[in-house]
């Protein structure tokens, strides 16, 4: 049972990690994988320059692995790869990647969504994004809670 | 080196102190913590969505605070939303 | 509203189709991708040799992209992509891959979770498996009918 | 070319049928179909698992089935579990 989970300090291509994650688990039914990049363009989005993602070291890597041991106890997974990025980040530039690789699809799909919500939610990252040159930190949502409650 | 507490400050926290980190004296329990942290900073501690960790693990109870020399405190705010 | 619908003859790289799919939606939030490939190995997959895929072809194509409309209309993308095989495969070998992007991920997670229950059991394929040399059709599944009632 | 119609078997019905496709004479209603399938092609082509579709547009109602000169009809059993 294969978990690669790391915090990159660079900008990462997707690619380089969905194929290797893939091919380490042969026999597999199914990759799930999800990809989440600085959104910009539109709406409350519309100005955004830059987003910057600060992590704490003694907690934040620790609480991903804790995640993907999670994760791996409650769905049928062969493997999980979770990889995150910190520091400045310009629109279109990949933030986060999970891959799950299974059996069966329903086990990858679903430890992608759970992984993925509580990543946003219940991990140790605080942003904030440039507007107009300034930088305005980011407050917790809502419908982070909502995201989180789906799994009990 | 200093063999105080170091006290890190999360998010905007560090804003709010100007600086990423202090060194105070140890021992450090929660009034001196409180003591440490005058005006914004430390309503900021108190509020009941900053968490604290010691080393890296969680408080459950803030006012538990017991921190020796060399230890490491983070002032943690709320986690930013996805 | 990009939307790319595809029945393959020979094998494919999943990552030929994932990168220009994703550069091809500036602004998007998410991209959330499954890929299925002939499992084998363990179980009732062992002894797998083959995999063939028939499909009909006033039928099976145009079905695949009245189910991409379907996903369109009913969650927040910005495009979808599906690709699947036909003919005879080997263990290991991609059969499907469905991507969705969205501005954000909830979208893009369940849309692929949809487009994959309905490929899965409601799409003009036929399979068989050849062991020990020989080909077995493989028959409908419960489950199959389960994960369709998922969605209402 | 034959201008009569097409019937086309689908994943295990061309086992059954020792073909992918036969040609019969046009007109063809379902009375039709059933009196050039004997046996169990037949017997499955009745079943109400197996779908017949004319030029690809499936019949909600197989008894309503009139096919002419040109029409592909095909006979669909139930496709692969995932």
């Amino acid at each position: 049972m294969a978990r690669d989970v790391r915090l990159l300090a660079e900008p990462f291509n997707p690619g380089q990690f969905i194929g290797p994650f893939t091919n380490a688990h042969p026999g597999l039914g199914g990759v799930c994988t999800f990809v989440g990049e600085v959104r910009g363009g539109e709406g409350q989005d519309a100005g955004v320059e830059a987003l910057e993602l600060l992590h704490y070291a003694p907690m934040t890597l620790p609480g991903m692995e804790a995640l993907a041991d999670e994760a791996l106890a409650r769905f049928d997974l062969m493997g999980i790869q979770i990889i995150h990025r910190t520091g400045v980040m310009r629109v279109g530039e990949p933030i986060v990647l999970v891959s799950a690789a299974a059996r069966h699809r329903r086990g990858a799909i679903d430890a992608v969504d759970f992984a993925m919500d509580h990543l946003k939610s219940d991990s140790w990252f605080w942003k904030r994004e440039k507007r107009g040159g300034t930088w305005h930190w980011i407050e917790p949502r809502e419908q982070d809670h909502a995201d989180i409650a789906r799994w009990g | 080196m200093s063999r105080g507490v170091r006290i890190v400050f999360l998010g905007k926290l560090a804003d709010l102190a100007g600086e990423e980190a202090r060194e105070v004296d140890a021992p450090l329990d929660w009034q001196g913590l409180l003591d440490a942290l005058p005006g914004p900073l430390g309503e900021a501690a108190r509020g009941e969505r900053t968490r604290i960790a010691v080393n890296g693990a969680l408080l459950a109870d803030k006012a538990a605070l017991q921190a020796g020399e060399g230890d490491e405190v983070a002032l943690l705010p709320p986690v930013s939303g996805g």
